[in-house]
């Protein structure tokens, strides 16, 4: 009995504690006494949660991006304060956290990776008129209200939309593989890859092509050999597969596996050091992707911030990773050029931004709030990338 | 341990009034911009789950039938609140009466013929109800499928979450302190005798599935007008999971307990937010610690209320 | 009709691996009666290991899984004493939420000391050929992976229906308390039955990460929660229930994939599930105990 | 006239018949005694007359009416109520709830007048509540109403069976070994009360009993059923004679 009630007091402190502890988080809310030596940042990014390892790259890389800048002095003279948390993938959450990001008096909010993530976060910031950048937001609503095509004031992102992507591939597809039908097998489980087949079909067709089959696959997937062997049976001269590299890496594979050697195409989901290692060099010859950044690209911004993040966290940075830092720079950039660390005017410069060299390509904020880049087609060749 | 009730006017002025204050009190705050937004949305979460607790438990802990579909429900209920407000452009009100009749009809159509298994396979049929519901909605096309629907008005202002944990509180705690409550409690504690003393276990099964699965489709229009965007993904099988801790954390068969959980589990989500990197290594060390210690919930199954604080206050029966 | 025995061929190797897993799952129910949630996370600490076995200590596949699997069976064994030993006597569903705090604490454990990225296995752990035969492809993995699943599953057999340990565990699923009366060691052999099924799991975790290559801590949820299904589809706590459950749920889904819409594949695996569960509820192999009044 | 005729009554398990051409019927306001060694299907008898298990052939007609097949809670609102050879209470109910969750199946109030707090409601309740505080009284557990049912001593969960039962208004009781682990004095005291509850209530009963001092005591007539079928009927004088009645429980005695 007196253990028992022992038990319950623990867990009423517990209980306490973790009030206290939410009280601390939200609650300085008119807290200023940091206000003058930094800028606070906040990076709201999915670490935990099916897409976990999508924020935590593109957080580290917003970190990274943090570091330099703070070692080459900061911004307006003042170090940044990168308030780092996570929303575990799901949007109230999404929410949630930026609004405990506000109240702790942030500049900017830095994530969440996933559309329906910084859908979540979106009410918040545009109430408390605080910039939001997206690093890999690509759904097109995500900047604009589709329902009255409005631009939503405080929402950016630095990627480009589903659509660029989709009428890049059909067009890439078309004209420089030269093919008249295609099939499309992607992942249906997140509206990236849907969005993306949309718009790929949506150009194909209006340009002349067909579209054989349609299929989809679920995120964490493994086995694909079904639905393959049904593609196969179509005959399809190019095979359209957006989605992550997850489960496009093995998709791949077993395609080749089982004797598909058609064309293959895909977004920027692609890209990751482990394409080559799971697929293998030679099944991926004869694939091409759209993409923001290639790590093999001699360019030497490219290559020191893959030395840099590679030093840092002992892996190659994905383009969550390049996205994250391109995101945290032009945040930088953007504070610094408006001069003071206000939201508002942070959020006028970053409308006003023009040839900031990203290593995701120099881009400008149109006024839609997307960022106006070149949008790269990327072949596998025997294990190498190949801009094309 | 029911009490026969009687009418008590006194008391019933008292609660009410008591309802009354915490209502001024917090609209009062929020118009006065002294609770900032972050509270808010807590404040609506832990509202939200309230009602999805207190409704699980009905299920779960009075009936006994383990529902692991929980989250499919609350789907129901946001895309169908959803379809009325935004697309067809209704008031708020249709949108939360048709989630509450979508949630009851699924929970009778699911519940008619899965309510004949028991233990693990009613709660695996459950489970897969509630994700077939979940693969259906990311295959429709008319709810934007993966995507979702976005650009929700933000239309569950406080009066509606205030009013709807209180009905569903009110609801769920006057049927189960009911004749049909104590055969739906008998169903729980055996179905067998239940059924040779003329209680229908069936239709007592099916009523308490449809009652919980109502009100977890209001939560799902509650939520879908607050958080501004539903996709079929948030209402997988985890969240039905998230709200199975709560119900069994605070206590199968204790209302107050799966309110007190359903605070506790919010706030507890809401701090960890601070510790991005061991977050829910802290919350899974915590949630087993506790279970561990306290296998039978924090109320075990009795109920916080008037006896309790009637002895605070040296009050004799 | 090639192309259905491509199928099948691709759905006995998917159900080779659900088969493993699903009877870890089913021995632990059979004993304790508790759905070990953290089943399918246990399978991914044993890919993991495997993967480090053959990348650090460069043995090969074999050697890896061996590692993998004593490893877990130690693992499976701690987290019994440490979580769910202490709740044996509470109710199941006490019981069931641990399992789902044990699964979280291993998740994002890995997570935290492995980063949420994935991993690949290095291609040399396992070359891979292809036969052809008679115009279906049979590579190297799916024979590797299926004859390994037969092996361990006759091993399994073997352990319980002629070893003293064997039985052993049947008279403890059997009735706990008679068993403990006949000086059989209860706590032992519910320690024993978690050691093999998460062996068994370590083993399918190294089967994924042959098979597709690439691990990552999340891995384990869903062919965990495949698994389950098939294990219930079988009927749950019976050991052959749980592998022909397996096999048919692989085969299942390939066929679903393959002839149907892959969009609606996990619906269907559960909508079988169910219209199953609803003509025999109990599960295939499930005997209808009607209670004792 | 018979309350309840019972005829062809066949029921088997995995291929062993455990009832087998069971036929009998019931007086209005009879006692009636079942009996007959271990494993002679006493019990699922009870089973099939409460629905509990589904005959594989035969008719249970109960006040005319066919009532085969039906469900058990069916079968109870005609009137028929048991208790159980091992105890089944809501264990972990009070002695109160017992009794009135027997009551449910008459409630005068419907669902949303529960929901909504009607004055029905409270009307209802408080109905409810009387007739069950007189359940208690008759059966000498008025002042244990609010303790849990499994805290009760052993005699005392038997009583509250029956009250349990007999708060759903029966024309039928069916005891299962009533006086099961009970002392000498106990089974006195429930042989009493079962006579008065019948006076009372105007009760048909059945009971199976192991106790023979009790079946003879109150039992008017009495079915002898061995390996599922009956041997012998009669008065209690006729059974304590009858031959096969003898063997049959010697033999079981012998062996």
């Amino acid at each position: 009995m007196r253990i028992r009630r022992k038990v319950s007091m623990l867990v009423l402190m517990l209980f306490m504690l973790s009030i206290v502890a939410g009280c601390s988080q939200g609650g300085d809310n008119g807290a200023a006494q940091q206000e003058g030596d930094t800028i606070k940042v906040g990076i709201n990014t999915e670490l935990s949660g099916p897409v976990a390892s999508y924020g935590s790259n593109a957080a580290n890389g917003a970190l990274l991006a943090i570091e330099e800048i703070n070692a080459a002095g900061g911004v307006l003279g003042k170090q940044l304060d990168p308030l780092s948390r996570d929303c575990k993938s799901i949007p109230d959450e999404a929410m949630s956290v930026s609004a405990a990001l506000v109240g702790e008096k942030i500049v900017a909010q830095i994530g969440p990776l996933t559309s329906g993530n910084v859908a979540g976060s979106t009410p918040v910031m545009m109430e408390n008129q605080i910039p939001l950048l997206a690093p890999a937001a690509t759904a097109v609503n995500v900047t604009v209200d589709e329902k009255t095509n409005k631009v939503r004031d405080f929402i950016f992102r630095v990627c480009y939309r589903d659509s660029d992507q989709g009428q890049r591939m059909a067009n890439f597809a078309l004209e420089d593989l030269n093919v008249k039908n295609a099939a499309i097998y992607g992942s249906t489980s997140d509206d990236y890859a849907t969005g993306l087949a949309k718009y790929f079909k949506e150009e194909f067709t209006s340009k002349g092509g067909t579209i054989v089959a349609e299929e989809g696959f679920v995120n964490g997937d493994k086995d694909f050999r079904a639905t393959l062997t049904k593609i196969k049976s179509a005959d399809p001269e190019f095979i359209y597969v957006p989605g992550y590299y997850t489960e496009v890496a093995v998709l791949i594979k077993q395609a080749r596996e089982m004797g598909i050697t058609c064309p293959i195409g895909g977004g920027d989901g692609w890209d990751s050091p482990d394409m080559v290692s799971v697929a293998g060099a030679e099944a991926l010859n004869n694939t091409y992707f759209t993409n923001h950044y290639s790590v093999e690209d001699p360019d030497p911004a490219i290559q020191s911030f893959v030395e840099a993040y590679k030093a840092k966290y002992n892996k190659l940075p994905d383009s969550f990773a390049a996205l994250g830092y391109d995101a945290a720079r032009l945040l930088a950039d953007a504070i610094e050029r408006a001069g003071e660390a206000d939201p508002v005017k942070v959020k006028e410069a970053l409308e006003a931004t023009k040839d900031f060299p990203g290593i995701t390509g120099t881009m400008s904020i149109d006024e839609n709030h997307n960022p106006v880049k070149n949008i790269v087609v990327i072949e596998y060749k025997d294990g190498n990338l190949i801009s094309r | 341990m029911q009490k026969t009730q009687h009418f008590k006017p006194v008391q019933f002025i008292i609660e009410v009034g008591i309802l009354v204050v915490i209502f001024t009190l917090v609209q009062y705050l929020i118009s006065a911009g002294l609770l900032n937004q972050y509270y808010q949305i807590n404040l609506a979460s832990i509202c939200i789950n309230i009602i999805l607790a207190v409704s699980l438990n009905l299920i779960n802990g009075f009936t006994g039938q383990l529902s692991l579909g929980h989250a499919g429900f609350m789907a129901v209920g946001a895309y169908a609140s959803v379809i009325m407000t935004t697309y067809m452009e209704l008031p708020f009100i249709v949108g939360i009466i048709a989630a509450c009749l979508a949630a009851a009809l699924a929970g009778f159509i699911i519940g008619v013929p899965t309510l004949r298994l028991r233990g693990d396979y009613l709660a695996i049929a459950t489970l897969g109800f509630g994700e077939i519901i979940r693969v259906v909605l990311q295959n429709i096309d008319y709810v934007n499928g993966p995507a979702g629907i976005m650009g929700i008005s933000k239309l569950s202002t406080w009066p509606w979450l205030f009013g709807s944990v209180v009905i569903t509180i009110l609801v769920i705690v006057n049927l189960v302190n009911s004749s049909y409550g104590r055969a739906i409690i008998s169903v729980r504690e055996d179905e067998v005798a239940a059924e040779l003393m003329g209680v229908n276990t069936t239709k007592y099964k099916v009523l308490a599935f449809v009652v919980g699965a109502m009100f977890a489709g209001l939560a799902g229009a509650l939520y879908a007008h607050y958080f501004y965007i539903i996709k079929p993904e948030t209402f997988n099988f985890m969240k039905s999971f998230d709200i199975l801790v709560m119900v069994v954390l605070g206590g199968l068969g204790s209302t107050t307990g799966a309110i007190i959980a359903a605070i506790f589990i919010t706030v507890l989500t809401a701090a960890l937010q601070s510790f991005p990197a061991i977050r829910m290594i802290l919350y899974a060390v915590i949630l087993v610690t506790v279970m561990i210690y306290r296998p039978q919930g924090l109320m075990g199954n009795r109920e916080l209320g008037r006896r309790t604080f009637g002895r605070l206050w040296g009050d004799k029966k | 009709m090639q192309e259905f025995l491509q199928q099948m061929v691709n759905g006995l190797s998917l159900g080779a691996i659900y088969a493993l897993i699903a009877l870890g799952y089913t021995m632990v129910y059979g004993i304790i009666m508790l759905i070990n949630f953290a089943h399918g996370d246990i399978l991914m600490v044993g890919a993991y290991i495997g993967f480090f076995s053959v990348v650090v200590l460069g043995t090969n596949i074999f050697v890896a899984m061996a590692i993998a699997m004593i490893a877990c069976a130690v693992l499976g064994v701690v987290i019994e004493k440490v979580a769910y030993r202490p709740l044996r006597n509470s109710t199941r569903i006490a019981a069931l939420i641990t399992a789902i705090g044990v699964s979280f604490f291993l998740e994002y454990t890995t997570i935290f000391f492995l980063t949420p990225n994935q991993r690949v296995y290095p291609a040399e752990a396992f070359p891979v050929t292809n036969y052809d035969v008679m115009g279906i492809t049979l590579s190297s993995k799916d024979i590797f992976v299926f004859i390994s699943a037969v092996v361990l599953m006759v091993i399994l057999q073997y352990i319980i229906k002629r070893t003293k340990t064997g039985k052993a565990m049947r008279a403890v699923s059997l009735d706990k308390e008679a068993a403990m009366l006949m000086g059989i060691s209860v706590d032992k052999t519910i320690s024993i039955t978690f050691a093999i099924g998460s062996a068994l799991a370590a083993a399918a975790g190294v089967m994924i990460g042959v098979y597709y290559n690439s691990i990552n801590p999340l891995m384990g949820i869903i062919p965990g929660l495949k698994a389950f299904v098939a294990a219930v589809l079988g009927g749950i706590g019976i050991i052959p229930g749980a592998m022909v459950g397996g096999f048919l749920m692989g085969i299942l889904e390939t066929l679903v994939s393959g002839y149907g819409s892959s969009l609606y594949r996990d619906a269907v695996a559960f909508g079988v599930l169910i219209i199953i569960l609803l003509i025999k509820p109990t599960g295939l192999f499930g005997k209808n105990t009607g209670e004792k009044v | 006239m018979s309350v309840m005729i019972i005829e062809h009554l066949h029921k088997s398990f995995g291929g062993l018949s455990a009832v087998l051409d069971f036929n009998a019927y019931l007086e209005e306001q009879e006692l009636i005694g079942l009996i007959g060694p271990n494993g002679a299907g006493k019990t699922t008898v009870f089973n099939l007359i409460t629905g509990v298990y589904k005959p594989d052939e035969g008719t249970i007609r109960f006040a005319g009416q066919n009532i085969t097949g039906l469900p058990p809670y069916e079968i109870c609102s005609r009137g028929i109520a048991r208790t159980f050879q091992n105890i089944r209470l809501f264990k972990d109910l009070t002695v109160l709830d017992n009794v009135r969750i027997a009551l449910h199946k008459d409630v005068q109030y419907p669902l949303l007048s529960a929901v909504f707090r009607s004055p029905g409601f409270f009307k209802g309740e408080a109905d409810i509540r009387k007739e069950a505080d007189e359940f208690l009284e008759i059966f000498n557990l008025a002042d244990k109403r609010d303790e849990i049912a499994s805290n009760l001593p052993y005699g005392e969960q038997r009583r509250l069976e029956i009250a349990r039962a007999l708060a759903t208004h029966p024309r039928l009781l069916i005891l299962d070994e009533p006086a099961a682990g009970m002392n000498p004095q106990e089974t006195a005291e429930l042989m009493e009360l079962i006579r008065s509850i019948r006076q009372q209530f105007n009760l048909t009963i059945l009971l199976i009993e192991h106790d023979m001092s009790l079946v003879m005591g109150v039992c008017e007539r009495i079915y002898v059923l061995d390996y599922g079928q009956i041997i012998a009927e009669g008065s209690p004088e006729e059974i304590r004679n009858n031959k096969r009645v003898i063997e049959a429980y010697l033999g079981e005695e012998v062996s």
